[in-house]
């Protein structure tokens, strides 16, 4: 299959089809949302679902796989909010408290793109390593720590990080996916057979009805574009391609295969729009969720759920084809 | 046999509903009462468009304590959060509970 | 398999027997409700999982095909609240804006009534061709629009019809089941396959868990039934027998099929009550909600549900082998 | 320090919510909490059972505004809709926010 | 035309939801308006953990009602139940309403 | 399989696991919660499916088959909220409220377990009579009934049966256990078919994250652990090892199969802790949640999650050797 058909194909999905309608709504001020115990119960429903997975394929992976691209994941969650920390400066409006907020996001990752692109690679055929889960989640805490690290040298006042970090390690997400983990890692996959109906079957509907939500929530975010700044929109297309290239390098070298390295590209391009937001709203309340919302949830997130996903697999092809 | 108490409500982005909760308790007051709720205001800037409005913190506290409570809102909250307050007079039946 | 033996497949499905239960525990007030979040969820789920599957259907059938049932549609969609209006006025006590807040919601339509036929039918082996979703789409609002007009000349005060409009076609209803159509026509079968088992496996348990709801719903509109006086209750019953007739010729007359046409009938005989009710309410005040909703919900839903799915499948096989 | 307003609660059937909040910003007022709400009242007359009870609209108002809502509900409201709302004195701080 | 009221606020435990409504309605309420509430305070010994949290119960009620009510809480919810309750001043427009 | 491996595997099972998640979650002081109407909606679906699934196997039951087990399930009913009410006089510290209130809670049941056991049996190949969930909902009210009733003679007030009874039969608990047992007896296995997916397949899933958020609400008992005293602990780990053996005796005796008999001890073991605290709490509010609760959801249900199901079927299989 050819890049464009295959964009094309990711394009048509029924989740991204879902996203854009959800966008729609919010356009046309309909009063469409899901409730919002529905939104967490599906939260709770992807990140436990997702975990589970992922621990059962580590159970079922050997170690000396693994460890290298553990190793290569937490070297990636404490470069790119680096990278994207300095790369802010060009935006000369940034205040530093806002890169470092920017930082924190763009280092974490996404859950739901992460997801969409797992099942859209396998409804094309390309395989991808059960344990790319551990790596979401080894990826999801790292950056924000760096992000809010960052971001404290401009600030006037004391931070206090044993309260961040204990609410950072103790937020849902985390706790949910690591949780996910153990119990795949000890139930394997026999234990996993009952429960494969409800977290494996359901899960591309599941999602397409949470990306309605996530469009709709998205669609808001866009009328704060113009407030934002060109600046901002063009770096929240850039620089999860130079992340995603950095990641899907990483994954390479690391030993994943086309798959799992395009899926490792996609993590480190990704923004994060849940736990991020809302370790840094509670630690770093100078920054304005108007920058960092818009660009990780208005900007990367569609650009990545639509074309990022596509172009991550062709720059693994790529790299496979060249040898590395 | 009513005595006189002051009635504090508080609305507040959910994310800070840990937070505040143990600020009120810290200032002195015996107890709260929180419902989710929704709204806008004239800052509305907001984060965690995803993870669900305001929480109404309202409660019941003696004058002083009051005092206390608007004073924290004043220097920790008002400045960063989304966040509204009022007071009122309310009367109660059993002193020593509020 | 004859017409009592249908009737009393029908009685003794799943989703009925819900009703039933439902109507039950609103007779004994048990304090049973399914919580609203939870209602409104499956409300979208059901919306848009039919709208996808008829989109999906769409893209598999030709335009000549589906061409004269549309057309046939929208004429059922302009005439049916037109008889209603002036069929209710046999009923004296009837003011002209009730009889107009009826018509809407006669001439409207109810979607739990068309899935529970579609299901239905298909269980006895009846063919429901896939693009049906399309007609409930298109019946859905002229109806409305229609009844609204017709209330209005029993108004002392202007109505403004702009806003009225805006708040019809940007509701819930008719938003998720075109922008469903949309997605399934794009996805088509490929991408639908990826989330049947989300819309198609689970719809009939999601279904029976729905109709729990209605259940004790309506059954809280039938102390209302007393008020409503007698002569509604045989408008209940004996209107949607006639509407409903008038759909399945439609049907037969456009080039449906038995299990098609049957189902135009009972999309024709079937009054809504969710989408007519909100906009009647904002638009209508005046009118009485204790009339209209009890109709709907509290007399012909249940009919419909128990006695006109049957019914209408056998006019449709009366009037094939009629050869019409 | 704290200044004097008027509290305005307004309980409606759902399906209002969006007028409401419309009806209540032109007629001044700068902000507004909801939160959902079941209830009872002597008309008990509704549409939408199925489209999920009532809200509860709370806005702190100045006076004069809190008389330009009531006379809105007056209007527009209570002669057709399930509507109840009452008005209390409450205390705020920042006065340029309401 | 505003006319003097009672408003009180009562928390209590929702399993009791069926159970207060009745009474608040035998004592003289003509309505009452109810939303979920989560809380803390000085008992913070409950039942149903599982059976979700409290609901905060609110009745506009003319003085003498208000006083029946007080008394029924004193009587039958205080003793046993995470119960809270408040009273206060409210205005309202259409007298035969409450 | 050897006992210790049997109990290995239901330690791992995913449920269980959840379960422990959710104590987890409790101590470290996460926010994790599942939302209230998720949780709602939930026990609507577990108690409705198990209803209807008992029905259709009860349709498919013959009626002397039956008949024994029900009898003897009533008399379980009966005798044990006694035996408890009696045991716990060795526990000086509680009142005779107390006492009353454990025993109905001891003398009800808990679905969850049931459940939990049904699922674990069936994964290790051991058979469950179909009809044993008529037996579920027999064994819930009168025990609660009885409790009540001991608990009478401690109090200075008049009781008011009436209100106290029509609130236990109209809990939602026993009308939807009901309620879905008759759908399932009229729907039978030709209706069930088409519902079998969501009632079905999804249940382990379901019942896991339904675990998750037990187990949260347990772990949060247990800090009152301590003040319950040493004494309600091993009542809550004793009593059910004796409850649960009069139970696999009452199976074996009235011709359950192993499974049956294994089920039926869980049952009885099981202390139940929705209808009957809720029932409690209404009509007894001098009894103390922090005793009752602690005891049936802080000890029991752990105690029999984890360790009661098998040491059940490790009876049930002795009982059976042993010829009885
Ligand atoms: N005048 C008001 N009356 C009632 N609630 C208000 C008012 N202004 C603001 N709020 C609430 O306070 C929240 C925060 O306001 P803001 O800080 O302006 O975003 C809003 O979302 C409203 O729920
Ligand atoms: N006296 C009252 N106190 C508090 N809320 C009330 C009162 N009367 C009515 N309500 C609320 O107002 C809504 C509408 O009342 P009604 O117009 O009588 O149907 C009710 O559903 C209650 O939520
Ligand atoms: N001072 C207070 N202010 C507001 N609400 C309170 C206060 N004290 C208690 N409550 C509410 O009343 C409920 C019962 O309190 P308690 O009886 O102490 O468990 C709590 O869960 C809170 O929702
Ligand atoms: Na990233
Ligand atoms: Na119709
Ligand atoms: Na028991």
């Amino acid at each position: 299959m050819d890049i464009l058909s295959v964009a094309v194909q990711n394009l048509t999905s029924a989740p991204v089809l879902a996203f854009a309608l959800g966008l729609l709504a919010a356009a046309i001020k309909t009063d469409l949302r899901l409730p919002e115990p529905i939104y967490q119960a599906i939260s709770i429903y992807l990140l436990l679902g997702i975990g589970i997975k992922g621990g059962v394929a580590l159970s079922n992976a050997e170690f000396q796989e693994v460890g290298l691209p553990i190793l290569g994941t937490l070297l990636l969650g404490l470069t790119v909010p680096v990278l994207a920390f300095f790369l802010l400066k060009l935006l000369k409006k940034l205040s530093v408290v806002d890169r470092g907020a920017l930082a924190a996001h763009y280092g974490s990752t996404s859950l739901v793109t992460f997801t969409a692109a797992v099942i859209f690679y396998e409804s094309v055929s390309i395989s991808v390593e059960g344990y790319l889960t551990t790596l979401l989640a080894i990826l999801e805490i790292p950056g924000i720590i760096v992000g809010l690290m960052l971001a404290s040298r401009g600030l006037r006042r004391e931070v206090s990080w044993g309260e961040s970090f204990r609410e950072i390690l103790t937020g849902r997400s985390i706790f949910l996916l690591a949780g996910g983990l153990v119990i795949g890692f000890l139930t394997k996959s026999t234990g996993f057979a009952g429960i494969e109906f409800f977290f494996v079957a359901l899960f591309p509907g599941v999602l397409t009805l949470f990306l309605l939500e996530l469009g709709i929530v998205a669609g808001r975010r866009l009328k704060d574009l113009k407030k934002a700044g060109i600046g901002l929109v063009v770096f929240g297309i850039v620089f999860p391609l130079l992340s995603g290239t950095l990641g899907v390098m990483t994954g390479h070298l690391t030993g994943l295969g086309i798959g799992g390295a395009a899926t490792l590209g996609v993590l480190s391009a990704s923004a994060s729009y849940i736990a991020a937001p809302a370790a840094v709203r509670l630690a770093l309340p100078e920054a304005s969720p108007g920058i960092y919302l818009t660009a990780s949830l208005g900007i990367t997130f569609p650009f990545n759920l639509t074309l990022g996903i596509p172009i991550m697999l062709e720059i693994s092809k790529f790299l496979e084809s060249a040898g590395l | 046999m009513l005595k006189d108490r002051k009635l504090i409500v508080v609305v507040v982005e959910a994310a800070l509903e840990q937070r505040l909760s143990k600020d009120i308790l810290t200032r002195g007051a015996k107890g709260f009462t929180i419902t989710h709720a929704n709204g806008l205001g004239p800052r509305n800037q907001r984060a965690g468009d995803l993870e669900g409005g305001n929480i109404r913190l309202e409660t019941v506290v003696p004058e002083e304590i009051s005092l206390k409570i608007l004073e924290l809102l004043k220097t920790s909250y008002f400045p960063h959060y989304a966040c509204s307050a009022w007071v009122s007079d309310v009367q109660i039946l059993r002193e020593d509970r509020y």
